[in-house]
């Protein structure tokens, strides 16, 4: 039960886009196009349940186990770097149908802030593995979530008359404002 | 040989007449009941709120019109509309800079900067109130608003008195007296029979859609009654949640705002049915005592993907014979 | 040269000034401009790994193989990220609070990422330095103003260091407190593009 | 070849000369981490929670090891001549990660003094209510120590912050803990500040 | 024009006309002292052309401007070419106009013809009989016409053009189609008829096909779809599918023509003036609508609108000298203070399109590729090929955006650049 109220308030209440801020660089990149952003966000949940899992056990047994904690942000870029090329090579070679869709997407993980991110607020709040792998996941739902929700919308949006000095980045910030509102309705819903 | 100067233009050469102004006239015209109850049961205050944010929107999209130079819309009655809905979202007793500030985001974030008319995927009104009620919200606290008012009825705003009470709280309202505007709240949200008319005038017009108001009257009954169901003592029942806040005025005046809603049938009734949910659920689980605001605000965001359940067009997909 | 320096230096105050001209490291800017003071000091650390990557990149240009340059980049910035982390434990301690998990997050802003692939990996020690310095500072201005603006209308106050206001505009002014909520972040930032937009690239 | 020896020498190389550097840099803000994380996290709430002790609790904090590692306690000498003791326990769940909440309890008495959350992640103006706002945590004000100090909902004794269950729910875990830990460490506790 | 009915809560629903049971007779338009005849090629001065200024020509005689052009038209009277000229139709094609002074002195003077029922001497002559028949189709090896379907039914609203002439004349229509099917081959023929119309015009020897009374119910795609069991698939037109549509008044003029052994002119028309009335008229092809208001006494001021076919898929003209063509069934006088406003507001989304679109077509979101000059995004998400162009969304559009204007500019682009391709 507990899980689950973190996995619902992980997806909509401190939904990490649009409540903690993290990951906007590809949420505004990727959602001018339905397609790119249904890829983007498959991509996010495959990485950022794998990088949850991995830094886990780099921070649980190697980190903490040879005191070394100061080194965790470096550890961690590693390894999410390392992870993003693995997998593309290994997609690239055993699934190429995944590949063809994800392929793209992959590199621009790297500096996603919000797999990082995630990482870190797993080991911060001394979540064990379990609760680690839902949280991880449960994020990268939200993420997907709200990209493919925003996408829509966008693609509705940038074919109206937006004025010139608002078009593109600017209205799809305002526009991300008002679903960030929208999505208070969750509030304390858990 | 004598040469006529002919009007020229493209097939089709008729037109059933309609037009904006005259759907947003009808949209005032519809409002009106429930907006005239308000002024008899709150007095001038009411009167004087519901001008200036209607003069205010109008002069808002004005002046945006004004300083990125292009022609006057307002002839449309968009804004109009919009000031007269922002105006009778709110209690009586609010300060004018509210007033002004709210139409000014309703105008200009929430349909100015989209390009105007149709181009927002959002409610307009909406915006602006969930703008406020995010940054004022104790001036949209109806049972401190009416504090010096004397009322015939129970002075407590319904949806607040449950959520702090708990459900027993319902008792103090009949549904009688909730449906006859004999009730707290804002100033023309309270009449619910008037609403109920207008609401049936405007679909019977058809300017608004039956498949939106209807999946959201039963969405709302639907969730309410399966809460209720479950445990009588902590959850209200469906029609106290239908006749009470801002329920009606969003299910014939707000979710049937038609450039944030889908346009197939199917996906109006998941639309409807979606947002009449998710107010029951943030009013029995979240943190808000209402909800209608924001729960229509994130349908909103929903509509678009929605819209995407769509029949195939004739012929589509059919290369050969 | 010393024409070369200046011009480098001050394309990140204005041509190039992230977030606004190079829409890049929108993580921090929302994230962290509830105050000036928080945009300030989030400029500030993210302005020092800048120089020191940069600088460090510069240096070792030639040294570093190119099939695993990006992975040494990393390493180096993640140094100097690690650093400006624990000194602004030890110095700063209330305002590494409130950054929180933004301060090791500057490890994947683009910007850092970014200069140091397009700019240091290219150039001189020197030019390096500049060019982190002007857009380090650059960013610390885009995240000063924006904070600027949602804290005056947002709170009605404006805190530029040590978490006490410099200037409140009084108690007549009911905040409009959507601007310090996530929503409003949004929509300051988009709005100030647009207004950057208006007023054009130079 | 030489080139993948280059590659992993240089590689190398780099992330050691890292790791030394952010050892030295580590090793030299040590302590002042600490100092700052008292000054700022916990002397706050220690403050509020003995308004009108005769002694200075920061200074005359000790430490204790327990199960979980080190334990900080601050003791503090109240007004009507009774002991107290306080110490920081950690409630997992919160939105943003575990709330730190600072317990003071009257060892006469065996009667929570009071509590404060120190640190959160909270979401501004929701779940930091926890903490800006005393109503809540002032409900553990007097309670005995061995009072069912989970929520109502959680058939305990305290009413949640409407809106902000997961926060509430954090708190009252730390409190919990707390209870636990002083149970366990009374006589050590009372043995240092003899 | 048919408004808005006050309530409004399904889709409105648009009849045909239908024929009144004892029509009058047509009213015969003099022949006039200039006729124009209209011709799908382009004059160029760097080729020797085959007709000129001063030109003498016979009745029946088949004119096109050079040795290569496909393009012809036949004069329906003996006389002199008085001008050729360039005129521009609605997408701003470049096409040919000849006028012709009749020379009632030589009345007499008729081409010579061997009337045969060859399919190759149907396409070369007979394709400017009055209803246009599509002989050019019928005989173009790239298309394998299984069914002709006889559109006895008309497919725009106000006229009874086709009504009338399939009623007056069902024993010319039944020997035309029997003549149809010997010069084509084409087994199955059949005939569309509104289905109110049922008594007035027992057909025994043809299959009936019948039509809804609601427009578009005569679109050829709808009477695919409801009576061929065939949807007509995006972007392909009935002759891909194996079916020729051919007016009623085309199969007349064809058993006219065998049974008198000469070209026939003489077209039907439905002409409604201003105030609604309807006027019978039958002319000579090529003879100038100015010459047809005359005779009626009709006025035709600046600013009105003159729509040759329909209000629904019609196209307006630009002079009132507009010839009588083969393929005009119907003119409409518009008053200007009726025209219907067009506006440049964006779409609202309400919908009405979506619900009276016959085609199911996200109109809605369509016209936002369309205002963006996105026409291969409206085509392969949005249906851009469905449209049957009826009109009926710019009909409905609340906001009076010129819906089936950017639709059809639209599609023309996109021929426009899939040709280039």
């Amino acid at each position: 039960m507990e899980l689950f109220e973190l996995a619902i308030g992980s997806i909509f209440i401190n939904n990490i886009i649009l409540a903690q801020f993290l990951g906007i660089c590809p949420f505004i990149g990727t959602s001018k196009k339905m397609e790119t952003a249904v890829g983007m966000a498959m991509a996010v949940v495959f990485v950022m349940v794998m990088a949850g899992m991995i830094t886990w056990s780099v921070d649980t047994f190697l980190l903490k186990a040879l005191n070394v904690e100061y080194l965790r942000t470096l550890s961690f870029i590693l390894v999410i770097a390392s992870l993003v090329q693995f997998v593309e090579m290994f997609l690239k070679k055993s699934i190429p149908g995944l590949y063809a869709g994800l392929g793209i997407f992959l590199p621009l993980i790297t500096t996603n802030c919000a797999v990082m991110g995630t990482c870190l607020l797993n080991i911060g709040n001394e979540y064990d593995f379990i609760t680690a792998l839902v949280s991880a996941f449960s994020y990268a739902l939200g993420f997907g979530l709200a990209l493919i929700l925003f996408a829509g919308v966008r693609e509705r949006v940038n074919l109206g008359r937006i004025p010139k000095p608002l078009q593109d980045t600017s209205i799809g910030l305002v526009t991300a404002g008002i679903i960030a509102l929208t999505f208070t309705s969750f509030r304390g819903m858990v | 040989m004598n040469n006529t100067k002919l009007t020229v233009s493209h097939a089709p050469f008729w037109h059933d007449g309609d037009s904006l102004f005259q759907k947003n006239l009808n949209y005032m015209l519809a409002l009106l009941p429930a907006a005239i109850f308000g002024i008899l049961q709150f007095g001038a205050p009411a009167l004087g709120v519901m001008a200036l944010s209607l003069s205010c929107a109008m002069l808002w999209e004005l002046v945006i019109n004004r300083i990125s130079k292009k022609p006057a819309t307002i002839g449309d009655l968009e804004a109009a509309v919009i000031g007269l809905l922002f105006g009778m979202m709110l209690p009586a007793i609010t300060p004018w800079w509210i007033i002004v500030v709210g139409t000014f985001v309703a105008v200009f974030i929430g349909k100015m900067i989209f390009g105007g008319i149709g181009g927002s995927p959002f409610n307009p009104t909406l915006i602006g109130m969930a703008v406020l009620m995010m940054s004022w919200y104790m001036f949209f606290d109806f049972d401190t608003a009416y504090v010096d008012y004397e009322f015939a009825f129970t002075a407590l705003a319904p949806l607040a008195a449950v959520k702090a009470q708990g459900a027993a709280a319902a008792d103090m309202f009949a549904l009688g007296d909730l449906l006859m505007g004999r009730e707290v709240g804002a100033i023309g949200a309270t009449f619910g029979l008037g609403l109920i008319i207008g609401g049936i005038y405007l679909i019977l017009r058809g300017y608004a859609r039956w498949e939106l108001a209807v999946s959201f009257i039963a969405g709302i009954l639907v969730t309410a009654f399966l809460f209720h169901a479950a445990s009588p003592d902590a959850y209200a029942g469906p029609l106290f949640h239908l006749l009470s806040g801002y329920t009606l005025l969003g299910a014939f005046f707000l979710i049937t705002e038609s450039a944030s809603s889908p346009v197939n049938r199917i996906p109006m009734l998941i639309y409807g049915f979606l947002g009449g949910f998710m107010i029951i659920l943030m009013r029995n689980v979240g943190a808000y005592a209402d909800g209608t605001i924001l729960a229509i605000l994130l349908v909103n965001v929903v509509s678009p993907l929605l819209d995407n359940i769509r029949p195939n067009a004739l012929g589509k997909g059919m290369n050969n014979a | 040269m010393a024409q070369s320096l200046a011009k480098e230096f001050t394309k990140g105050l204005w041509a190039e000034i992230p977030p606004f001209r190079l829409v890049l490291g929108l993580c921090p800017t929302l994230a962290v401009t509830k105050t000036v003071e928080n945009g300030i000091g989030m400029g500030l650390a993210t302005t020092f790994v800048l120089v020191f990557s940069n600088l460090l990149i510069s240096i070792l240009r030639n040294a570093i193989p190119p099939k695993v340059r990006i992975a040494c980049y990393i390493v180096i910035i993640a140094t100097f990220v690690t650093i400006v982390e624990l000194v602004m434990q030890a110095f700063t301690y209330p305002l590494f609070l409130t950054l929180g998990i933004f301060i090791p997050l500057i490890v994947v802003n683009c910007i850092v990422l970014g200069r140091a692939e397009a700019f240091a990996s290219k150039n001189t020690p020197v030019l390096a330095v500049a060019d982190g310095l002007g857009i380090g500072i650059g960013f610390t201005l885009s995240l000063a103003s924006l904070g600027a603006v949602r804290e005056l209308i947002g709170a009605g106050t404006i805190t530029i260091w040590g978490g006490n206001p410099v200037f409140a505009v009084g108690d007549w002014y009911h905040p409009f407190s959507f601007m310090v909520e996530a929503p409003g972040a949004f929509v300051a930032l988009g709005l100030m593009l647009a207004c950057m937009n208006l007023i054009g690239k130079k | 070849m030489r080139e993948m020896i280059s590659m992993i020498v240089v590689l190398t190389l780099l992330a050691s000369v890292s790791g030394g550097l952010l050892a030295a840099v580590k090793s030299g803000t040590e302590v002042r981490i600490e100092e700052q994380i008292l000054q700022f996290q916990k002397a706050p709430a220690i403050e509020s929670l003995f308004t009108d002790v005769t002694n200075d609790p920061l200074k005359e904090r000790f430490n204790l090891e327990t199960e979980g590692g080190t334990l900080q306690m601050f003791p503090g000498k109240l007004q009507d001549g009774s002991k107290a003791v306080a110490f920081e326990t950690f409630g997992k769940g919160g939105y943003g990660g575990d709330i730190g909440l600072m317990v003071a309890i009257n060892l006469d008495s065996d009667q929570l003094v009071g509590a404060r959350v120190t640190t959160h992640a909270e979401t501004p103006g929701l779940g930091s209510r926890a903490k800006d706002d005393l109503t809540f945590v002032s409900q553990f004000n007097n309670k005995p120590v061995d009072a069912n100090l989970a929520l109502k909902a959680d058939n305990g004794s305290i009413d949640a912050i409407s809106g902000a269950t997961v926060t509430a729910r954090a708190v009252t875990r730390a409190a919990i803990l707390a209870q636990e830990l002083y149970s366990q460490l009374k006589p050590e506790i009372l043995k240092q500040i003899q | 024009m048919i408004k808005r009915s006050f309530f409004a809560l399904s889709k409105p629903r648009l009849t045909y006309d239908l024929l009144e049971p004892q029509p009058d007779e047509p009213q015969t338009i003099p022949l006039p002292d200039r006729l124009l005849l209209l011709l799908a090629d382009t004059i160029d001065s760097t080729r020797p052309a085959l007709i000129k200024k001063g030109d003498p020509v016979k009745k029946g005689q088949k004119l096109a401007l050079y040795m290569d052009s496909t393009a012809h038209t036949i004069s329906p009277v003996a006389g002199t070419i008085q001008s050729i000229d360039n005129y521009s139709d609605d997408f701003g094609k470049i096409g040919t106009s000849i006028s012709i002074a009749p020379d009632p002195k030589k009345t007499s003077d008729i081409a010579p013809l061997d009337i045969s029922e060859e399919l190759s001497f149907a396409a070369l002559h007979l394709q400017k009989l009055p209803g246009a028949p599509p002989f050019d189709i019928l005989a173009d090896e790239n298309y394998t016409i299984r069914t002709i379907v006889i559109t006895g039914a008309d497919t725009d609203l106000l006229t009874t053009t086709s009504q009338y002439v399939t009623t007056s004349h069902i024993r010319d229509l039944e020997k035309g189609a029997r003549i149809l099917k010997q010069i084509t081959n084409v087994s199955r023929i059949c005939i569309a008829l509104p289905e109110a119309l049922n008594g007035n015009a027992p057909i025994a020897s043809l299959q009936v096909l019948h039509t809804g009374a609601v427009y578009p119910d005569t679109l050829p795609a709808m009477i695919m779809k409801d009576h061929l069991d065939m949807v007509l698939p995006a972007g392909k037109t009935p002759e891909d599918m194996g079916i020729c549509f051919i007016r009623a008044e085309a199969v007349v003029s064809l058993a006219k023509t065998f049974e008198t052994k000469a070209l026939c002119f003489d077209k039907h028309l439905t002409l409604v003036d201003k105030t609604g009335n309807r006027h019978r008229i039958k002319a000579v092809i090529g003879t100038p609508l100015s010459s047809i208001f005359k005779q009626l006494e009709i006025q035709a001021n600046d600013q009105d609108r003159i729509i040759i076919g329909g209000p629904m898929r019609g196209t307006a003209v630009f002079t009132t000298h507009h010839p009588v063509t083969p393929d005009m069934d119907t003119v409409v006088i518009q008053d200007r203070e009726i025209l219907p406003k067009i506006s440049d507001t964006p779409c609202i989304n309400c919908g009405k399109c979506i619900q009276i679109c016959p085609a199911r077509i996200q109109v809605n979101l369509l016209v936002r590729f369309l205002e963006v000059d996105q026409y291969e995004e409206a085509a392969d998400k949005y249906d851009l090929d469905a449209c049957i162009e009826c009109g009926l969304c710019s009909y409905v559009c609340t906001s009076q955006i010129a819906l089936g204007q950017y639709i059809r500019l639209g599609k023309h682009e996109l021929r426009k650049m899939r040709a280039d391709v």
